[in-house]
């Protein structure tokens, strides 16, 4: 398990890194915010879609090209350098990992070659409270003779409102077992409201009002360990997006200190800053090998995937707020404008930090998985 | 004063204002735009704002502690902590939002001739004129005195080219108080003056600068060769420097004592909103570790703040306090809301809900960012506190 | 409560600096460890007698000056600074305010004006651990007719080999409550091992097997919250030579960087040292609050005693690690060297951190204290 | 090599080891100056070390990559990283420590010529000399090329005056590897040489320098007009330079790698052994704390330390990685050591008890101090990736 790309994966970054580049930098983000018509930009969509990049962790017998999650992660990291928005999140991390642990082969063949060909975009609706907790689930499916109906609520849902499927984590009856369900997102009894976040994506809140539950539509989760597993795997990709975001941060700080001019000379010269830039610079590395260490546990199935999940949440969650908090004071004045980019950065920084359990929340697990 | 005199004029401030300030004024302001600003382009929003504003000012207490001659109440440093501390009692809100006040008066009346203070004070406190400040530049960041807004000498007037930026709200200024380059020949500091400019002179137009927390409380200020009467230039020609430089002073203090007054953004408050104790206990370990980190540091800010001010009573005056202030103060309240965005979660990235005032908080977050770079960053108080008061040597 | 010195105050601190920079600077700490024939310099203890030190927080009725503490924490500042070994600490800052604050008139009228005097020294045997918990007390007093017996052991007290009285901190009987002995040194039964601290000054463990305690000796502690305050008090005054020696060392740290040369520059013009030594600055002036601030607390009998105890007491904590750390990075290859003094700084930092409960002990009271 | 090979030499080598290495010659290291170092001042301290050396080095296995005419082993990387790891596998305690093998050899190998590797290889690896290094002076400090000791050209010898510090056990030496000065006309790191100096040579002193943890493990060398043959000479005159930067990167990759391997060390452990847990949790929340975000580091560092070979076999090596080793190394050693102290709390404050060692944790707690000075300080480190990974500017 060499912590370094193959060719492939290597090819991969830098045709999506062109690709981005051009056809969703920040300013495509900047003119979804200000004209706010749509979510999303749904010509954008198509192309990634026809580029594989929903395919990417899908079997090929469910018609993916099984390229596997450090492939994807190389993705994320560079719609977090671009800050570009689409289902990517949603759809290909969050609800398509789900499907891969946990759905059976029915649910597979439904779903998977549909997300691979782009046809339908899903949203994961787990949590309930405003601090990611895998355990704070309330939401309740119950038997209802033949099928189950389905009552709850559900908060900070990505992309609820232009997801075709929601899966729903819940309890079974009053059991203490999870149960996941998969569900037309216009089924009866769905109520989406959306809202604006801070870093201008949409999010959802979910209300379930006796929604009638297919037996076909239920996710067994017979292993606590598997439905953890969906949000390790989702947290490491979460992970790149922050480090594609940090290192873009990091990027655009260093061109600013070499080309800003005080007191007569490059505000690079400082040796102040210098430092504070080389400590930078080396958190950077060092959340590089965590997140492709990450990458490749996924890939090869490593036992500890919980211990190392955790350990890189919570060192991107402390090293993109370190960044991007240096980058706005390195920035100064112009830092503070929406004239120049940076401003969006931390704005997403701050979401990716809160989305599927920040830092305090995975270095106190990481304290537990460790037995102390 | 004696003890007597000190309770008498104690029971009379609290009678009057008992009196005088109606309910309406009295209590937290949310927003301070929604104060009485002054000026041509502001009007007062309610009866009650005008009729507080006006006994204010017919008692002299807009500026409590100028002459009366220039609109003030002409009393003493006590007698002002005495005022202030019963305004703070009734929470009376302030009658006037004035940089002229706390910004232009005190230069005016150090360096000011008595023409201009009679002319400029008085409208001040009569709230005839809002002033907006004019020290930045777009190019110019820390390094203030590399300032390049050129006034040249035209005989009976000058001519004013250049732009200043971060001016708070210009857009609704009457006038601009400005730092603006005179002698492009010398050292930088030396060559700079402190202009008064009207802003309804040709020439002069103001841009909104959008800020990242998506409000625009400040500007940029174009001048194309505008003309400035002589008689405006305050102090000696090319010493302009030196009233920046009191000036800033008093600035630093402003910003640096602004971080803990907040109420509404008490951390532990949060943190009991958001948490239910466990055994008496927050149940996020790291967070309640913050949170008492933060606190520590808080209070002993606080202490820090008391002893300054006790120090400066029995003559100790330290020329660090400026500094340390502005560093510790700002640096603080950014710790303060990244500990509030932290213990809050999900909640408050919602920017359009009405539940959290459309992400009031984070706004306040982003905007705190600001405040370890605006009146001097924090680089530069750590510059001045290592040359100035440690002594270590420059290159 | 104004927190400046008044005059009195101030021409203390000066004439106590005077005296210890002359008769007991670190040349004299050095001259104990390499000679090690005493644990301490008995002619400039009687010196210090001499000049009322013993007496400051003892009130005149029972012969002492009565300066109160606000006094006496400046002059363990200039131990502090000069790393001057004395009783001090056990015996006037400890064990004087147990007796001042729990013992009963006939124990203040033996004790107080026999350590007011200079007579006796006693020391305050309370930990149990390797950790300071006040909670943590199995030492045993039993009654035993008409008198009582103490079983137990001791563990880190301060000038025990030296000292002619130990207050004993114990459980009585099987209860709960806690309860104070003061007996002789040599008393039957007592064992005392003495070792050697990091510091270069001593601390003994001591055993009580059976040891005979006559009714007069038991000092009764009927509100915890007393004891409490022993504590608190004492923890201000060790905070205060906290501070003295992060003032010293962050001195001597200050003047080496305007002497030393290196590149051809005095490495005091590097604007990275010049920031950190400026945030090392602003730190200090935070310390001298607080501390202040404990001190007249203390005399000012302020019911929230505990909670600006455990503040300065964690400050000093916090703040006397970074510099003591810095101060040797700083000097670099000879400050790790024991020609110059600055390691004794370190070493004395690192013990006075641990005494009474170190940073975490102190922040996680702090957090109790404030409920939550 | 393919993977057969590679198999059949992992066997061979376990097999050989195993026959080999005698059972006291297993296990942990206390002290590394329990092991044979070589040279005329030491000995064996049993039978068992000095069949063990012997062994190894009729194996060639003392410097298993040197060639065989220099008394090495001629084994290839992938060979030299089986045998290591089959050494630690049953963990056999080094045969030799030499800073001859890890110091003077790469530079001999590289910059030396046939005759100076002849002479100075095989009695490196047959243990007869015990070299020492001179870098840095008493005044030099981070700024090394500044160094002062003097070699003047007397026709058929250098005459050396001047002093060297930091010298591991230069006491114990036979022989001293130094840079000196032979060019003071020059740019400075122009007029330095690279010269080997026989320590019985007349005029040669050592004293011990005493540390803050009581040990005294660096000396000081003096040298009075001490003669050196011409010969002694390596690489160019005035060149010296080049060696010393390749040698420094050599050494800052093996201080900054020294880190995490203390086994006896290991915090987590540590803290098991100080506290009970409460509920499975460590009852000290800070410390708790404290004890995950040094591991997260720690593993993480370890990660990249991984990531760092992979890459490098892949070949794209990075010029960052030794500054960033030695940097982070260093602190990361330094945290581990404060969080052990607040671990054992005032049981590893007590220096003359058999209980703990005398204090042992202490010392190395104080020790660890000067891993952020030595081999290049953490702000040299901090300099050079700013300047040379970052290119940031320099005035």
């Amino acid at each position: 398990m060499a912590l370094v790309l193959n060719e492939e994966q290597q090819l991969l970054k830098e045709s999506v890194k062109d690709f981005l580049d051009n056809k969703a930098p920040v300013s495509a983000l900047r003119k979804l915010r200000d004209e706010n018509i749509s979510d999303y930009d749904d010509t954008l969509w198509s192309e990634m879609i026809e580029m594989g990049l929903t395919s990417l962790t899908i079997n090929e017998e469910f018609g993916g090209l099984e390229f596997g999650y450090v492939a994807l992660g190389q993705v994320l990291e560079q719609t977090g350098r671009n800050l570009s928005v689409s289902p990517m999140i949603s759809t290909v991390l969050m609800s398509t990992t789900f499907i891969n642990v946990l759905g059976n082969v029915f649910q597979k063949n439904k779903y998977l070659p549909e997300i691979a060909k782009g046809n339908i975009k899903i949203c994961l609706a787990h949590q309930e409270t405003s601090h990611f907790n895998i355990k704070d689930i309330n939401t309740e499916l119950k038997g209802d003779g033949d099928s189950y109906v389905l009552n709850g609520e559900k908060h900070f849902v990505i992309d609820a409102g232009i997801s075709d499927y929601i899966i729903v984590l819940a309890k079974f009856e009053t059991e203490s077992n999870y149960i996941g369900v998969i569900l037309r997102s216009n089924s009866d009894g769905i109520k989406i409201n959306i809202s604006r976040l801070l870093d201008d994506r949409k999010v959802g809140d979910i209300t379930f009002k006796n929604v009638k539950i297919e037996k076909e539509s239920v996710i067994e989760i017979n292993d606590f360990k598997l439905l953890e597993r969906v949000f390790d795997i989702s947290s490491i990709g979460l992970s790149c997006e922050m480090l594609g975001v940090s290192l873009e941060a990091f990027d655009k700080t260093l061109a600013y200190l070499k080309d800003r001019q005080q007191f007569g000379v490059t505000i690079g010269t400082f040796q102040a800053l210098q430092h504070r830039a080389a400590k930078m610079f080396i958190e950077l590395e060092l959340c590089k090998s965590v997140v492709i260490k990450g990458l490749k546990a996924i890939d090869s199935d490593l036992s500890n995937l919980n211990e190392i999940a955790s350990l890189a949440k919570a060192k991107l969650g402390r090293t993109i707020k370190l960044i991007t908090n240096e980058a706005i004071q390195m920035h100064g004045g112009i830092g503070m404008t929406d004239d120049i980019d940076i401003g969006f950065y931390i704005k997403r920084a701050r979401v990716l930090q809160q989305t599927l359990g920040d830092y305090n929340y995975h270095l106190t697990r990481y304290a537990e998985i460790s037995g102390y | 004063m004696s003890e007597n005199n000190k309770d008498d004029f104690r029971i009379k401030t609290r009678k009057w204002l008992e009196k005088n300030c109606p309910m309406s004024m009295r209590g937290k302001t949310d927003d301070i735009k929604e104060l009485f600003w002054g000026g041509e382009n502001t009007s007062f929003t309610s009866e009650d704002q005008k009729k507080w504003f006006e006994a204010m000012y017919h008692k002299g207490w807009i500026a409590p502690q100028w002459e009366q001659k220039y609109g003030g109440g002409g009393l003493s440093i006590l007698e002002n902590k005495i005022l202030l501390q019963e305004m703070s009692r009734l929470k009376c809100k302030q009658p006037l939002i004035s940089f002229g006040i706390s910004m232009l008066g005190p230069a005016l009346l150090k360096f000011g001739n008595e023409n201009q203070k009679d002319k400029y004070l008085n409208e001040i406190t009569n709230g005839k004129i809002r002033w907006a400040q004019g020290y930045s530049e777009p190019n110019a960041g820390s390094d203030l005195a590399g300032l390049q807004c050129k006034a040249e000498d035209k005989g009976d007037h000058y001519l004013i080219n250049g732009s200043k930026i971060w001016t708070s709200y210009g857009d609704m200024g009457d006038w601009i108080f400005c730092l603006v380059r005179t002698d492009f020949e010398v050292k930088k500091q030396m060559g700079i003056s402190f202009l008064l400019i009207d802003m309804k002179s040709e020439g002069v137009m103001t841009r909104a600068i959008k800020l990242i927390s998506g409000k625009s409380p400040f500007t940029e200020t174009f001048f194309d060769n505008v003309k400035v009467p002589k008689e405006n230039l305050v102090g000696e020609l090319n010493k302009g420097w030196t009233i920046a430089k009191y000036l800033l002073t008093h600035e630093r203090q402003m910003i640096g004592g602004m971080g803990g007054d907040d109420e509404k953004f008490n951390p532990r408050e949060i943190a009991l909103e958001s948490f239910d104790l466990k055994d008496g206990i927050l149940p996020n370990p790291i967070l309640r570790n913050e949170l008492s980190e933060y606190e520590m540091d808080d209070k002993i800010f606080s202490m820090t703040i008391e002893r300054a001010i006790d120090e400066a009573k029995a003559g100790n005056e330290s020329g660090a306090a400026s500094s340390l202030f502005k560093y510790y103060g700002t640096e603080l309240n950014q710790q303060r809301m990244e500990l509030i965005m932290s213990l809050t979660g999900s909640s408050e990235l919602i920017m359009d809900s009405e539940k959290n005032k459309n992400g009031y908080i984070a706004a306040k977050f982003l905007r705190s960012k600001g405040n370890t770079i605006e009146g001097g960053t924090s680089e530069v108080q750590l510059n001045i506190i290592s040359k100035n008061i440690l002594g270590l040597p420059t290159k």
